[in-house]
């Protein structure tokens, strides 16, 4: 009994300085983010797009499915604050809602890549030689392939989805990520806190977990924003061309297709979505560029 | 002006450098005045302020930095406050620079004479041709070989030593009276450095420039310099000429330093080091009072509370220090005080000599070169190879040291590393306690693994930045189980004490920690499974002086109490002669002599080992000087020179045989080999 | 020049003093029955069937057949110029096959048809000279005109219309005229003479002379290889220069066209027509034209007459129409070919919101038959009501009480359908069914169009009810459905009653036969159908004489352009 | 150099061979294959498993893809026993036809068919036209008792044909299927393959994608070529005003501008330009009519404004990668030491800063090719512009797998060719690269 407590004491100030730590570091990076007035404005950008997503079903009083056929093509009138869509959908209830899909769909997609990234980017910049020889050959020929190109292809092959989508940005998002991956980790693996580990005859794997990966962190936290960024670029663009959700989802690269053409009838649907998709990607950038400089500034 | 006005005089300096948070005064209250000729060196560890004092005489502090007060007088003119077209008249002409990495220091897309040129033609208008012309004619007065060569080429396609070289050429073409060299040898080899310190003495003399010489190495001013000023924290502590400095310090600070140096001339056993302790404040977090008093081991309750001034003592003597002149009594014997006969308090050093804990037999270590082209890859390109390591024999006995030194690249590093796994063995057989391990890491047993452990050199590098100290060595003591686990944060609290950190180092990141105690804590780690053997890589050279004699008593003690075989791979023949028992010397891969530490620090030596102990800069103005240089660079270990490797710089070279023949090795009685095709006799002799 | 006149046309005059029929119903079917419209209208007007027949002179072959739709501005016609539309560059080889107008649309300017409707709905000769029926509908008479000459100096002759017959009417050349054409067989076409055919009928039809006006029935010389991108070769004023699938088409004014303007010098008046298609995307269409780019767009959708209706410098015309967009189910799979299923999705029609949303009020409600208001047979027989409750009930007698989930393909470059989709999709949640769209291109979705389980299909104007649904709602002999029954739809009543109307010249007759067929496809037929939409031509102001065709047939023959 | 370039250009074939893999892979091994592809999801088994055959997808994937990429008209060669020869005609507005014919050894063309189980040979006539000769005798007996014949069939591709089969073969015509029996049992499709320019025939324009597709390259090249001309000297000079003057209001408004032109998706820039240029103010196109296969160089003004849609995104990314390329290199040691040598300002930064801040956005632009012919892509679709862009766009989405798989390769090869060229004048400009 005596010694479960004494580790159940342990463990809960191990669990305390965990805590600190993670405090800590929210502390120091919000210091960095407050040093920088450009990371700050992105910040609050995104963190309104953040809002608006969350609380999408509070801050609209419609659906963003529901048609009110007898006010279709509206202007702002303050029952629409940004009009009605050709469908008589209010257009401030989908650019809301459409935000719960970009910024859902962008991180997860993200999120997907940096998981190949890293799977492919570790060992061959660990192990370098033929592994990392056979991984960049596979690497350069997925570079070549313009991202845009590979969506297309993914995309014509395997038809819209939410999941396709994820699954064409991942892919085409990943060689950039397991190259960044593998630079960092060639830089790492000299350091010798992992020969240390070597020393002490941990497994590679273990290494590249538990040595590289979280002293790679920073870059890859900048990196994940600006990917974020660009993936919110890009499911606007397939939306646009149509590749992206199916209607009648939210989308608002979607919202664009479907309004430009009678965009001189009415352009609130266009004008709003592009206002969202620009300020939001734009957002992301400032954030991560500002972080990039403020931590780059004083080393 | 004559000369009896100083060329440069800086009085009550300070600087301050806008940050995230507020202003830091990074320099305080510095003054000192250079005359023509005089070489006035600026010495104290890094983050002193030393080349924030430097820059500022030029007025280059970049957009965070400004000098806040004080004068600059250049030639009796005031510097402060000129317009930059002004500045920029003086820049480069009258007062030139000379900077610590050559190699950054240099465009990497322009050819050298073009940066040599553009000086000459911005200063003095020249045409093209005629500053072609007079750059090669300073490119051969630094004794450049091949000058017309390197005018032709690309930083990158020179070594560190003619990049320094070629900066120093630059910065003597329109013959400044005021040359402010930061640091311009550190980033060079023991016997590069040598080298232009010579050329940086010649010239002086020749040219009688004025010189502010910035160093953090002792022994490096008391060579070229008049005068030395010693920085603390921001401040000048102690400012006295050359010899006077160095025998009769006044500071404690400036004591100190002298005292935590490892001697060459000191034999394993016959000293011990005092390393300062503490740390230097930064100047973001100065302490009240003497800036120097939480380190002081003399500091009085005045020194914390009142800051002292910039006193002269004697002529040209200066102090800032309270009880600079009542602890007279104290500093007669200052240099050799504690002196702790090592030998007799480690009784059992001599017990078990005989065992080889470690034998290595005509080791390779050789890295593929790339192919070329893709052809290579389909077995139609010759594959090259680096021959890191080539045909290394040595052993290690219980409870001894071994030293390994030789110049950057000579594959000392390397041959440390196949030992303990970290490489694989291309050739040659390394048996540790009779085990065969001439394998890597993943193929070796646990046991190998746990019984041979390794220090190793950065201590930036050396605790991974993630994890708490005590997380790091917990990871070595759950891998190999050698306590049970609910003992371990004891067991590594006792390994922190072990290596003088108390136990609230635990939870601390690596990042609060200081160079000299994250290297201690690398320690901690290396010998928390208790090895049999740990190879120390390098594992004070990015040290300051006062944290790495704490690392290399810390190390020697451990030795002492746990009697730990070691390898100690070092550039600094200082750091070996105070730690090893026995030295292998290291060219190109191959060792050119090996013996016991006193046979290689006394002749007769392979002429390459000469050449490295008369290349050893000596904290002592007065120590005798060797003339032995060695030309040329380090030939590529792709295509080593047949014959004997050294032949192509030896100064010694005796004729074809040299380039021939590979010498067998000459035993020169008690295990001390050579590998040379002189003679005994002549090794004796000539070199003397 | 005598005439006998069909005895129908004296019933019908009949009729018509009777006040039974409208006079366009009158002309529509005398002309039907091969008198000229002068001679029908002087019957309508006074005349006795006798006094048409000797006293009204034949039309000249120069009569401009086209009823031009401003006042006809014949001083100010400018001749030259070069017209640019913006359409759709569709691969074609054989006309006979295509089965898009807007891939005919280039190439009616080069082949021509042997008879033209027109926008009232009259069907005049054009290639042919005339025609003429025999008493009980089952011998047809074609006379050429003579004299025309193919663009490569050939004499167009009855070989060369016996050779499109024979396309028509074979079955594996696939050609929709197969379909419509169900009355005649191959074997029924013979040569009479050089310029004369004659057609035996299986049973009695009226449809010939609208038929042969249909956009796969433009004539191709008899030495036609099967690729008309290879042989351009045809009557028509144009000549094709240049022809890029997806890019663009040049076509130049011949200089020996047949037929003369109302100057009096042979048409055309344009110079020259270049038709271009920018990307699958019609937005790119507007944004040309609103900049000058181009002066007129083809066959528009909602949203660019959305864009434009209000244009100073563009003249909008309307017509209401047949087309339509038409939700077909296929009654061969599963789950339509549960008769309760494909009511219950009538049921989640709400058929004036989907107008309202799908044309913004463009068209007229539909009730699921595809008989329209602008057919002459319609009856006005009142949807099923919107009514989801009614739904779910059907739904679970048919086996559904959880619902359903179904896919819907759907082109998405037709606002038109993606909107009725979408409305649809939104209203029949409530109804019980789960709609997941599948939308893609037109192209693709041509492609594949009578194979999508569910899937909303263009259907152009025609004029006569019969006509459609004989096109896309009958078998094969052999009962398998017919090649352009998308829906897979065979019902032998509805078979039955529409062969009698095909062969029923008698309007009022027809109109009743019609009307059970209406009830019998709205109660029965797997096919929804909300609206009928009115059909734009969209020009610049300085564009004359576009005719307004319903059928969203271009034709630019007589169109031209202010200097 | 020569040696560089020598390496540079293997590691791309490498890359090439790899990419056309996986373009083969994904386009025609991806879920649905092409049969099911062109003939949609309701097509009966059999018609499926025709089509199959007819478009050789029941050979073995490798010998489909050497075909695609190195033809398979030596393969039908080894068959047939008779060389085969591709007679390119123009016919009507059909500039480049292609027929495939064997060569008999008294040069006469010959092709084959089969109509009602008895083989017909096919001679061409000097007139184009063709005489159809009865060819009984050449049937040859199989192992298995069958006799069968290997021939061109008149559809471009060798067939085999076995005596007395009732096999149907279903052909889809634009329209719909054709339907007839004695049809072959084994089709090898003749190509010339893609490296020797005979990419297939596009299911969507049923003409050879390599004739569709050469100018929309030129299109799309003159449109690429101009945005680049027009973004990168703009975007280079923007970022080294800005990076020069760091931290002051000019580089504040470039940065600003910058961060919002690479930040808006080139379809809102172009749908923005088109508004206000082509409709409100009506001084430029809104579209890209190409009234004529050479209508940039009769009305150059079509390509305002995709020229600059492609350029602003571009403009706003090249900006600020030089900007903090400049920021780091005036912050490098070698500057500090140029500055201390007494140079001016300007002195320093034509001689020392603008080549060595050139060099990290060369690497980036390079690595940025394929985003921009992204961005290619979606101008091309919003101003209708006939490019290679819109036109692989199409394809994929009507799943004109052979339109696709060119339309990838030449894109790819653009992209990596571009990679090339820079990385070229990377070496020019970076002499570390030049000499090691």
């Amino acid at each position: 009994m005596a010694t479960e407590n004494i580790s159940m004491t342990k463990s809960t100030s191990r669990f305390v300085l965990t805590l600190r730590g993670i405090w800590k570091g929210l502390q120091e990076l919000a210091e960095l983010i407050f040093a920088s007035p450009t990371a700050v404005i992105g910040l609050v950008v995104v963190l309104a797009w953040v809002f608006v997503a969350i609380f999408a079903p509070l801050i609209t009083t419609y659906s963003p499915l529901e048609q009110d056929y007898k006010n279709i093509n509206q202007k702002p009138t303050a029952a629409h604050v940004l009009g009605t869509d050709n469908l008589g959908r209010d257009v401030w209830t989908r650019v809301a809602y459409g935000a719960r899909t970009i910024l859902s769909l962008g991180p997860i997609s993200v999120f997907v890549a940096f998981l190949i990234g890293l799977a492919l980017g570790l060992p061959a910049g660990y192990y370098q030689g033929w592994v990392d020889e056979l991984i960049m050959r596979i690497l350069d020929a997925l570079m070549a392939f313009p991202t845009i190109l590979l969506y297309m292809i993914i995309i014509s092959a395997v038809g819209a989805s939410p999941f396709n989508v994820v699954i064409a940005i991942a892919i085409g998002g990943a060689p950039g990520i397991a190259r960044l991956v593998r630079a960092l980790t060639m830089d790492i693996r000299t350091r010798e806190y992992v020969a240390a580990a070597k020393l002490r005859g941990d497994s590679d794997i273990m290494i590249m977990l538990r040595e590289i990966l979280p002293n790679s962190r920073g870059p890859l936290i900048v990196d994940f924003l600006l990917r974020i960024g660009y993936a919110a670029f890009y499911i606007g663009t397939l939306g646009f061309l149509g590749l992206g959700l199916p209607p009648p989802t939210p989308d608002w690269g979607g919202m664009v297709q479907e309004g430009h053409g009678r965009m001189s009838a009415n352009i609130w649907p266009v004008l709003s979505a592009t206002m969202a998709i620009v300020t939001l990607v734009i957002g992301l950038n400032m954030f991560a560029d500002g972080l990039r400089e403020e931590s780059m500034r004083y080393q | 002006m004559d000369d009896s006005s100083p060329i440069l005089s800086v009085k009550n300096l300070a600087v301050t450098y806008k940050t995230r948070k507020r202003d830091i005064d990074a320099v305080r209250d510095v003054s000192f005045d250079i005359y023509r000729g005089e070489n006035l060196g600026l010495v104290g560890e890094s983050g002193c302020g030393k080349s924030t004092a430097a820059y500022s005489i030029v007025n280059f502090l970049g957009p965070n930095g400004r000098v806040k007060s004080g004068e600059i007088l250049f030639k009796g003119e005031q510097l402060r406050n000129r317009s930059e077209a002004d500045l920029r008249k003086l820049r480069g002409a009258d007062i030139s620079m000379v900077y610590q990495e050559p190699m950054s220091a240099l465009n990497p897309s322009m050819q050298i004479r073009d940066q040599l040129a553009e000086s000459l033609i911005a200063h003095r208008g020249f045409n093209q041709k005629d500053a072609f012309a007079e750059s090669l004619e300073a490119l051969r007065k630094v004794y450049m070989p091949d000058a017309e060569g390197v005018m032709q080429r690309y930083p990158h396609q020179l070594s560190g030593g003619q990049q320094q070289r070629v900066l120093i050429a630059m910065a003597m073409l329109n013959n400044p009276s005021l040359l402010i060299m930061d640091e311009p040898t550190t980033a060079l080899d023991v016997t590069v450095e040598a080298a232009v310190l010579d050329l940086i003495a010649e010239l002086q003399k020749k040219y009688n420039t004025a010189t502010l010489y910035i160093s953090h190495n002792l022994g490096v001013v008391a060579r070229v310099s008049d005068k030395v000023a010693v920085m603390y924290a921001g401040e000048i502590v102690e400012l006295a000429p050359t010899r006077e400095i160095f025998h009769n310090p006044m500071h404690p600070y400036t004591m100190g330093l002298m005292r935590c140096l490892p001697d060459v001339d000191a034999p394993k056993g016959t000293r011990t080091l005092h390393p300062i302790e503490g740390r230097v404040p930064s100047p973001a977090n100065l302490p009240a009072g003497c800036i120097f008093a939480p380190r002081c081991q003399h500091a009085e309750p005045e020194c914390l509370a009142g800051h002292p001034h910039l006193k002269e003592i004697s002529p040209g003597h200066q102090v800032r220090c309270f009880r600079a002149w009542d602890w007279t009594a104290v500093k007669e014997n200052w240099k050799t005080e504690d002196l702790v006969p090592l030998k007799e308090s480690c009784p059992d050093r001599n017990g078990n000599t005989e065992e080889n804990v470690l034998n290595v037999k005509n080791a390779k270590v050789y890295y593929p070169v790339p192919f070329k082209t893709v052809g290579g890859l389909f077995g139609m390109e010759k594959r090259s190879y680096v021959r890191a390591s080539d045909d290394v024999s040595f052993s290690v006995k219980r409870g001894r040291t071994l030293g390994i030194v030789g110049e950057s690249g000579c594959g000392k590093s390397t041959i440390a590393k196949a030992i303990v796994g970290l490489e694989p063995l291309f050739g040659g057989q390394i048996d540790f306690l009779n085990v065969d391990v001439s394998k890597p890491l993943n193929k070796r047993g646990i046991d190998t693994i746990r019984d041979l452990q390794m220090v190793f050199q950065d201590p930036n590098g050396v605790l991974n930045p993630s994890y708490s100290v005590g997380d790091q060595i917990a990871f070595s003591l759950r891998r190999f189980g050698t306590v049970p686990p609910d003992q371990i944060r004891a067991e590594v609290e006792r390994l922190l004490q072990a290596v003088k950190l108390d136990e609230s180092y635990y939870n601390r990141l690596p990042r609060q920690l200081s160079g000299g105690e994250k290297q201690r804590v690398g320690i901690a780690r290396a010998i928390s499974t208790n090895p049999a053997m740990v190879v120390c890589d390098e594992p004070v050279s990015a040290l300051d002086v006062s944290v790495q004699a704490a690392v290399l008593n810390l190390l020697l003690e451990i030795q002492n109490t746990r009697n730990t075989t070691m390898i100690l791979i070092s550039h600094d023949l200082s750091s070996v002669r105070f730690f090893a028992d026995e030295v292998a010397v290291m060219y190109l891969g191959h060792i050119m002599e090996i013996g016991s530490c006193e046979s290689i620090f006394q002749p007769p030596n392979h002429p390459y080992t000469t050449a490295l102990l008369a290349a050893v800069p000596r904290a002592d103005p007065d120590a005798p000087h060797s003339n032995i240089r060695l030309s040329g660079h380090v030939p590529s270990a792709v295509k080593p020179p047949s014959g004997c490797k050294f032949n192509t710089r030896c100064p010694f070279k005796i004729g074809a045989i040299c380039e021939q023949e590979e010498p067998s090795k000459r035993d020169m009685g008690a295990g001390h080999l050579i590998y040379c095709h002189l003679t005994p006799e002549d090794l004796k002799n000539k070199i003397i | 020049m005598e005439k006998k006149i069909h005895p129908l046309v004296t019933e019908a005059n009949q009729q018509l003093r009777e006040g039974k029929i409208t006079r366009r119903d009158f002309l529509r079917l005398s002309t039907l029955l091969g008198l000229t419209v002068a001679s029908a209208e002087f019957l309508a007007a006074c005349g006795t069937p006798e006094q048409a027949a000797t006293e009204v002179p034949a039309p000249a072959a120069t009569e401009a057949p086209v009823v031009a739709t401003e006042a006809p501005a014949t001083g100010g016609i400018v001749r030259g110029g070069t017209l640019t539309c913006a359409t759709r560059i569709e691969r074609v080889d054989n006309p006979a096959t295509t089965s898009l107008i807007s891939a005919a649309q280039p190439w009616r300017h080069v082949i021509e048809y042997l008879t033209h409707t027109d926008p009232t709905g009259v069907t005049h000769p054009y290639l042919l000279e005339s025609w003429n029926a025999s008493d009980d509908l089952l011998t047809w008479t074609l006379i050429l005109r003579k004299g025309i000459k193919f663009n490569n100096g050939q004499e167009l002759t009855a070989d060369d219309v016996m050779f499109n017959f024979k396309q028509w009417l074979t079955e594996s050349v696939q050609s929709s005229m197969f379909g419509a054409m169900s009355y005649l067989d191959l074997s029924g076409v013979e040569k009479t003479d050089d310029y004369t055919i004659t057609l035996k009928l299986k049973t009695p039809s009226i449809f010939i002379p609208e038929h042969l006006a249909q956009y796969p029935a433009g004539i191709v010389p008899a030495s036609f290889g099967g690729d008309i991108t290879k042989e351009p070769i045809g009557t028509g004023a144009f000549t094709m220069e240049e022809y890029v699938v997806g890019e663009r088409c040049v076509l130049k004014a011949r200089k020996d066209y047949w037929r003369n303007g109302a100057d009096g010098k042979p048409l055309p008046y344009l110079d020259e027509i270049i038709m271009v298609q920018l990307g699958d995307d019609r937005s790119a269409d507007l944004s040309a034209y609103q900049s000058g780019q181009v002066d007129t767009i083809l066959e528009p959708n909602v949203a660019i007459w959305e864009a434009l209706k209000d244009d100073a410098d563009t003249t909008v015309v309307a017509t209401p129409t047949g087309a339509t967009r038409v939700l077909r189910l296929r009654a061969d799979q599963e789950p339509w070919n549960k008769v309760e299923v494909v009511q219950a999705l009538k049921h989640c029609h709400n058929r004036e919101k989907i107008l309202a949303l799908a044309l913004q009020g463009q068209g007229t409600i539909g009730n699921d038959s595809h008989v329209s208001q602008a057919n002459p047979e319609f009856n006005d027989i009142p949807p099923y009501p919107f009514d989801t409750a009614k739904s779910k009930e059907l739904l679970t007698a048919a086996g559904y009480p959880d619902g359903l989930t179904v896919e819907l393909a759907v082109a998405s470059d037709w606002p038109e359908s993606m909107a009725y989709a979408q409305a649809l999709k939104e209203d029949a949640i409530a109804g019980g069914f789960t709609i997941n769209l599948n939308p893609m291109p037109a192209s693709q979705y041509w492609e594949g169009w009578t194979d999508f389980n569910m899937g909303i299909t263009w259907w152009s104007h025609r004029t006569l009810a019969p006509m459609i649904l004989a096109v896309a709602y009958t078998g094969n002999p052999d009962g398998t459905p017919a090649a352009w029954n998308e829906s897979h739809w065979v019902d032998q009543e509805f078979s039955d009653i529409l062969t009698e109307a095909v062969g029923t010249l008698d309007l009022e007759k027809r109109k009743e036969l019609v009307g059970k067929l209406q009830v019998i496809q709205k109660e029965r037929g797997t096919i929804c159908l909300p609206f009928f939409m009115s059909v734009w031509k969209i020009y610049k102001k300085n564009i004359h004489d576009i005719e307004p065709t319903p059928d969203e047939y271009a034709i630019f023959y007589e169109t031209w352009k202010d200097a | 150099m020569a040696r560089y370039i020598v390496r540079r250009l293997l590691t791309m074939l490498l890359t090439m061979i790899l990419v056309s893999m996986l373009v083969f892979a994904i386009v025609e091994i991806a879920p649905g294959n092409v049969a099911r592809n062109i003939l949609g999801a309701y097509a009966t088994p059999e018609q499926e498993a025709s089509m199959s055959r007819q478009l050789g997808l029941t050979r073995p994937v490798s010998i489909r893809y050497i075909s695609w990429l190195f033809g398979s008209d030596w393969q039908a060669k080894g068959e047939i026993g008779l060389p085969m020869a591709q007679i390119i005609s123009e016919q009507g507005l059909v500039k480049n036809a292609r027929e495939w014919w064997a060569v008999a050894p008294n040069g006469e063309h010959l092709q084959w068919t089969v109509e009602e189980g008895k083989l017909y040979k096919l001679v061409l006539l000097a007139d184009g036209n063709t005489e159809k000769i009865l060819d009984e005798s050449s049937w040859k007996a199989g192992e298995d008792g069958d006799e069968y014949f290997w021939g061109v069939d008149t559809a471009n591709r060798a067939a085999k044909w076995v005596k007395g089969s009732k096999d149907i073969e279903y052909r889809l015509d634009y329209s719909g299927w054709v339907e007839s029996t004695g049809a072959p049992v084994e089709y090898i499709p003749l190509s010339k393959g893609l490296i020797r320019g005979d990419a297939g025939v596009s299911l969507r324009y049923q003409a050879p994608v390599s004739e569709v597709i050469g100018r929309r390259i030129l299109n799309s090249f003159i449109l690429a070529a101009l945005a680049i001309v027009v973004s990168i000297p703009t975007a280079v000079i923007l970022g080294l005003i800005a990076g020069l003057n760091e931290g002051k209001l000019i580089d504040r408004i470039i940065s600003i501008g910058g961060l919002i032109t690479a930040g808006s998706p080139d379809f809102a820039t172009g749908i923005l330009l088109i508004m206000v240029f082509a409709i409100w103010l009506k001084v430029l196109p809104g579209a890209a009519v190409f009234t004529s296969a050479d209508a940039l160089w009769k009305n150059p003004n079509l390509l305002v404004l995709p020229v600059l849609t492609a350029s602003l995104v571009e403009i706003g990314y090249v900006l600020r990668i030089t900007r903090s390329s400049v920021v780091e290199v005036m912050n490098s040691p070698y500057v500090r030491t140029a500055i201390l040598k007494g140079l001016t300002y300007r002195q320093v930064v034509t001689r020392h800063v603008l080549r060595n801040a050139m060099m990290a956005p060369i690497t980036v632009i390079m690595l940025h090719v394929n985003w921009f012919i992204g961005g290619l892509v979606v101008v091309e679709s919003v101003f209708g512009y006939p490019g290679l862009g819109s036109f692989i766009l199409n394809a994929a989405l009507f799943k004109d797998v052979y339109s696709i798989e060119a339309g990838a390769m030449v894109l790819i090869l653009l992209a990596v060719g571009t990679q090339l060229i820079a990385d070229l004048i990377y070496s020019l400009v970076n002499p570390r690269i030049r000499y090691s």
